[in-house]
């Protein structure tokens, strides 16, 4: 709704031809979400290092770019733009070529749904849910692509394992996905965010036990469809030399590589959106402030930036946690990483499911008498009300 | 068991086939005749009272020396040997077998000496055999795979033989 | 002024087809397992088009995630050697264009004679509804409460729009067995053969 | 034999869809050095693996045909470069055998305390590595970390970090600089401390047990009859140590010390109890053991360096001088094998009466450790083909010569 607004004050104000208007505000928000992912990207990568180092007791990059090596990402940017981005000769050059881009555009699609704060979101999708779990399903195709076309055995080997192993765990993942929709009643991310507000106890992860246990099934899945730490079998250094990226160097590897920081960041956002409150703090400072719509468009405007740090935040903390986990965990083989998945993962996602069924129904209200109503959607922006409530 | 009371036990078995013993030295060894190789292995792993489960290496020493010079006083007579270092585990003792070959099989050049694997009784022969035929230059007849092992599978010549010269150049690199 | 509906329309159109003409005319098989792909994938965009969100985020998970991995992992598997690129002769080339021409006009005489569709008011109609919100009528409709068509005067058509839930699982328990039958039938053809070096090339162990 | 005849395993079928020909190396990250792997997969499950040495091969006993003993010894040290004063002390103590010499106590304690010391540093680099190969980039550093600190005492004795040429026939090349042994404590003290986060990291780690327990299974009698040696015949539960079960001169060297063999006897390691226990899914020989024996060994070899230290400090006599180059060996034949790290390293020497030995041997652990490969990793997974041969802690310095 927000960018619909902006689009027509665009056309009565100046004048702009429509296509034009609604053109440059679609174009606005890619490029802010590209930036986002781009800065995560850059982020994630100084990060990896410095976490890296702090677990292996020693200190990261310090000299890059000032005192802690925050340059470090902008120098690895530039080497990778430098090097040569070859091709194999008996690769398959246009599928090699498209391959990281399926990649990070799946990765990036997830992005178009994803609310960073109330109502902050590109594109106020009814399925939001639905079309993000649809969407994660898309990135293994460049995996598979890029494995196959680079034309060696290793890189295929890399491509099977990977696709073996996302396309498997894509199950509990959706399963688990489900079970907070369920209990929220709505696919609609806003709704859901904006259905945990007030004290931590709202958050969905308290809601009851079997949700409990789902997030960290979520969280469980979430690496091992992302590729990470011990189920990172396509890129096994040890056996598959770099897996389907062996034969990928300079820019196109960098595709890849933002493309996996970036559905991980997207992957964590979305698991702190459905289980821990998304946008909103443990202690509603928002509200104590009265930065909220009722007082002045402008406090409102205020909270929702508040709940966006928040909601950054968490997914921080998610993507930390992958990295804690990498640089601890030896490698699972790719047999136990498929009897993890069907034989534990999906029958416990069931269980949790059946579980949460019986506790909803058992408990409409829930334990705790909650603050505010389940389901009431909390006041909306002035502006963003659908159009025939404005009365045009 | 005590050096001796082995070499007893293998002539009672063998009688003459053993040819010589030497139980004084640093290492005391047994010599035996070539064609007795495969028997006298066999016996020396299976028989409960010797027990040899271990080999530890084979040797080949070739007994030449190629320039004139120091031919005079050259201790040895020309010949071949291969040694088999055993040992054992349940009762600790150990043994060197010794084999004497001809240098060339029938005193042609280039014809490689033959003797019998022990592949089959000490699973570990079969790569020392490999690096013994690779490197000194000695077929064992029924070796499942003997192929070369260290150098390169088209390489001519052994180089461990004393009297090996080095072929000029190896797929064009030149070697010396 | 430019009509957006009908010019995005166009343009998912004409992807679509023109993948699937690729995927028709491309020699090399992955060539064409990614122009399925693409073209598949267009619809999806007809479906968001449509104000079906739903349906659209269906389309991709099912048809673009869940077949074409399958497919594409076929594919990939037996691509190798031989089998990379097919030849096309010239007699193929006829037979298929037959065979396509005709159902094609078949199809086109259909569309074209339905008057229902021919007034340009049906995309004018799509574009004004208030964005997807599909979901929740389709779950009701799933459970046998018609939102959209409520003020149905013939009973007996209304009899008709019960519930889906049941023919909906029944489906679903129908494919689960399929796929536990054919998982048991690769099973056994593996176990069978004993793993061994080939025959062909096993030395003397 | 027809020189061209071509190897049939490396013939590829073009025809058969499912058979897949690898080859993992010589150059790949997890085979240790120069080894070349000619992996036979059905899909992920390997069926046959045929190894491929030879690539570091300098023909060293042909140069031993042409030195002095004393100048051989640089040889040896690039043999098993993780583990040169074991080496060193192997060659020199055959020599010795030879020539009938003696050393004073006082060399044979340092001996003791280099060589584990010594010990101690390949068995870091082996858990180091074997981490690397399952995965986990961190236990490396922390290995790598402790064996720097070795090193630098290594260097402060005989000036070199790896190839140290430090044992000599007759004895060492120098006695140890003071204010060496305090060193050497505060570095034994700090390593004890790191040796139970090894164990919290990768020992009791339970996708590290997953991952190796059970794997590659070695039993005693087909470790003996491939003359395996080291760690890997002690994890299979055979319990023989040349420290203890060697020839006299060897089993001298380490007679008055405190010591046991580190072996699974009746269900239990000595002094494990302070230790993860062995976890139920580990079966004896495996991958685990193999890993599990090399970590105790590591602790027992400080506790071996700290007596040596003491009986250093009480041995009144000097080091004894190394022989000369021109000494002449006398006509004869010594064969003797000492315990590496790796396992039975062997040295043959024949002198002929002059300076020049007239043939020189030497017996790799690791060659024979290598030759179980492929038999114990026969239908196992692609992932643990590198298990298996990190577990094996094979150099290919020594297997080549």
């Amino acid at each position: 709704m927000r960018e619909r607004m902006i689009a027509e004050y665009l056309t009565t104000r100046y004048g702009l031809p429509g296509w034009l208007a609604y053109g440059g505000v679609a174009l606005v928000q890619c490029l802010i979400l590209l930036g986002i992912m781009m800065f995560a990207a850059a982020l994630f990568t100084w990060m990896e290092r410095k976490v890296a180092g702090r677990i292996q007791d020693r200190l990261g990059p310090t000299r890059v770019g000032g005192r802690f090596g925050w340059l470090q990402s902008v120098a690895d940017g530039i080497k990778l733009l430098a090097k040569e981005d070859l091709i194999p000769k008996e690769a398959d050059a246009v599928l090699f070529r498209l391959a990281p881009y399926i990649s990070f555009c799946a990765a990036f699609c997830v992005y178009l749904v994803l609310p960073f704060s109330n109502g902050w979101v590109a594109q106020h999708l009814n399925v939001g849910v639905f079309f993000i779990v649809a969407v994660a399903g898309l990135e293994v195709f460049g995996v598979i692509l890029g494995g196959y076309s680079s034309g060696s055995k290793w890189s295929l080997y890399g491509a099977m394992r990977e696709a073996a192993q996302v396309v498997s765990y894509e199950v509990p993942l959706g399963l688990c996905v489900v079970i907070p929709v369920m209990v929220a009643g709505t696919l609609d991310l806003v709704a859901i965010g904006n259905m945990q507000r007030g004290w931590g106890v709202n958050w969905l992860v308290f809601h009851n036990p079997f949700l409990f246990i789902t997030f960290f099934i979520y969280a469980l899945c979430t690496v091992a469809s992302t590729n990470r730490a011990p189920f990172d079998l396509a890129e096994a250094e040890s056996e598959l030399v770099a897996g389907f990226l062996t034969e990928y160097s300079g820019f196109r590897w960098s595709v890849f590589f933002m493309a996996e920081y970036g559905s991980m960041y997207a992957m964590s956002g979305l698991g702190s959106i459905l289980f821990l409150g998304g946008w909103h703090g443990p202690i509603p400072v928002a509200e104590m402030l009265g930065l909220t719509y009722a007082n002045h468009a402008v406090l409102g405007w205020l909270g929702d930036l508040l709940g966006a740090c928040n909601f950054l935040f968490k997914a921080f903390l998610g993507v930390a946690s992958m990295m804690w986990l990498r640089w601890t965990l030896p490698r699972l083989r790719i047999d136990q990483v498929m009897t993890t998945c069907l034989k534990y993962c999906v029958p416990l996602a069931a269980a949790m499911f059946v579980g949460t069924m019986l506790w909803t129904y058992a408990l409409p209200g829930g334990l705790l008498p909650r603050s505010t109503p389940m389901g009431a959607v909390a006041e909306a922006p002035p502006w963003t009300a659908p159009r025939a409530a404005r009365g045009e | 068991m005590e050096i001796g009371l082995i070499l007893d036990r293998l002539k009672q078995q063998f009688g003459e086939r053993i040819v010589g013993a030497d139980l004084e030295a640093a290492d005391p060894w047994i010599e035996i005749a070539p064609t007795a190789l495969a028997e006298v292995a066999r016996l020396l792993r299976d028989d409960p009272a010797l027990r040899f489960d271990y080999l530890h290496c084979i040797t080949g020493v070739d007994y030449v020396q190629p320039d004139a010079k120091k031919a005079k006083n050259f201790p040895w007579e020309v010949h071949f040997e291969l040694l088999y270092h055993l040992s054992s585990m349940a009762h600790g003792h150990r043994l060197v077998l010794r084999v004497a070959l001809p240098r060339w099989q029938g005193g042609v050049e280039g014809q490689l000496p033959e003797v019998r694997t022990v592949s089959d009784v000490w699973r570990t022969a079969d790569w020392h055999e490999r690096e013994v035929y690779d490197l000194s230059g000695v077929r064992f007849a029924g070796h499942p795979d003997l192929r070369r092992i260290l150098c390169p599978e088209d390489w001519e010549g052994h180089p461990l033989r004393k009297d090996y010269k080095m072929a000029e150049e190896y797929h064009g690199i030149r070697t010396r | 002024m430019i009509n957006w509906h009908t010019f995005f329309f166009m343009l998912f159109a004409t992807i679509t087809c023109a993948f699937a003409v690729a995927v028709v005319v491309s020699a090399n098989v992955v060539r064409m397992a990614v122009c399925l792909i693409a073209s598949l994938a267009a619809v999806t965009g007809l479906y968001f088009l449509a104000a079906a969100d739903f349906v659209a985020a269906m389309q991709l998970m099912i048809y673009v995630g869940g077949t074409l991995v399958l497919l594409v992992f076929g594919v990939m598997l037996t691509a190798r050697g031989p089998f990379v690129s097919m030849k096309i002769t010239p007699a193929n080339w006829l037979m298929a264009g037959l065979a396509g021409g005709a159902l094609l006009i078949l199809l086109l005489c259909a569309a074209v004679s339905v008057d229902a569709w021919k007034t340009a008011a049906v995309a004018e109609s799509a574009a004004g509804r208030e964005g997807g919100h599909t979901v929740a009528r389709i779950g009701m409709a799933l459970l046998g409460l018609r939102v959209d068509a409520l003020e149905q005067p013939n009973p007996a058509l209304r009899g008709g729009m019960a519930g889906y839930l049941l023919p909906f699982e029944i489906i679903s328990v129908h494919l689960l067995v399929v796929l536990v039958g054919a998982a048991h039938l690769a099973r056994a053809r593996r176990t069978k053969k004993p793993i061994e070096p080939p025959s062909g090339t096993s030395r003397a162990a | 034999m027809a020189v061209e005849r071509v190897d049939p395993e490396l013939v590829e079928f073009d025809v058969r869809t499912d058979e897949m020909l690898i080859n993992m190396g010589p150059q790949h990250p997890s085979t240790h050095g120069v080894l070349r792997l000619v992996l036979r997969t059905d899909g992920e499950v390997v069926s046959s693996v045929v190894p491929h040495i030879g690539y570091l091969h300098r023909c060293a006993e042909k140069i031993g045909e042409n030195v002095s003993p004393r100048q051989w010894i640089p040889y040896t040290d690039r043999m098993d470069y993780l583990a040169g004063m074991n080496m060193n002390l192997g060659w020199a103590m055959t020599v010795e055998k030879l020539m009938g010499l003696e050393v004073s106590e006082k060399t044979r304690h340092v001996r003791v305390m280099v060589c584990e010391l010594n010990r101690i540093a390949s068995h870091l680099v082996a858990a180091g590595t074997y981490g690397l190969d399952l995965g986990s980039f961190t236990p490396f550093l922390y290995c790598f970390r402790e064996r720097e600190k070795i090193l630098n005492l290594f260097e402060a004795v005989c000036g070199a970090r790896l190839t140290y040429s430090y044992i000599v026939p007759g004895g060492l090349i120098a006695d140890l600089p003071p204010g060496w042994l305090e060193a050497c404590e505060r570095c034994l003290s700090e390593l004890e401390a790191v040796v139970p986060e090894l164990h919290a990291v990768l020992t009791s780690n339970e996708i590290f047990i997953r991952r190796t327990a059970g794997v590659g299974v070695l039993s005693p009698e087909m470790a003996i009859d491939y003359g395996c040696s080291g760690p890997v015949l002690r994890g299979s539960g055979v319990k023989w140590d040349l420290r203890r079960d060697g020839q006299p001169s060897v089993a001298g060297m380490y007679e008055d010390y405190r010591f046991e063999v580190i072996a699974q006897a009746g269900g239990s390691y000595p002094r494990d109890q302070e230790y993860p226990p062995v976890p139920p899914a580990a079966v004896l020989g495996d991958c685990w053991h193999r890993f599990y024996v090399r970590m105790l060994e590591v602790v027992q070899s400080i506790g071996l360096v700290r007596q040596a230290m003491e009986k250093y400090r009480r041995s009144a006599d000097a080091v004894s001088e190394p022989i000369k180059i021109t000494q002449k060996l006398p006509r004869g034949e010594a064969y003797l094998e000492t315990e590496a790290p790796k396992g039975q390293m062997g040295f043959l020497v024949i002198g002929d009466g002059t300076a020049i030995p007239w043939r020189v041997r030497a017996r790799s652990s690791s060659f024979c450790n290598l030759s179980v490969l492929p038999e114990i990793s026969r239908g196992c997974l692609l992932a643990d083909i590198p298990a298996i041969l990190g577990s094996l802690d094979i150099v290919l310095g020594e297997i080549d010569r």
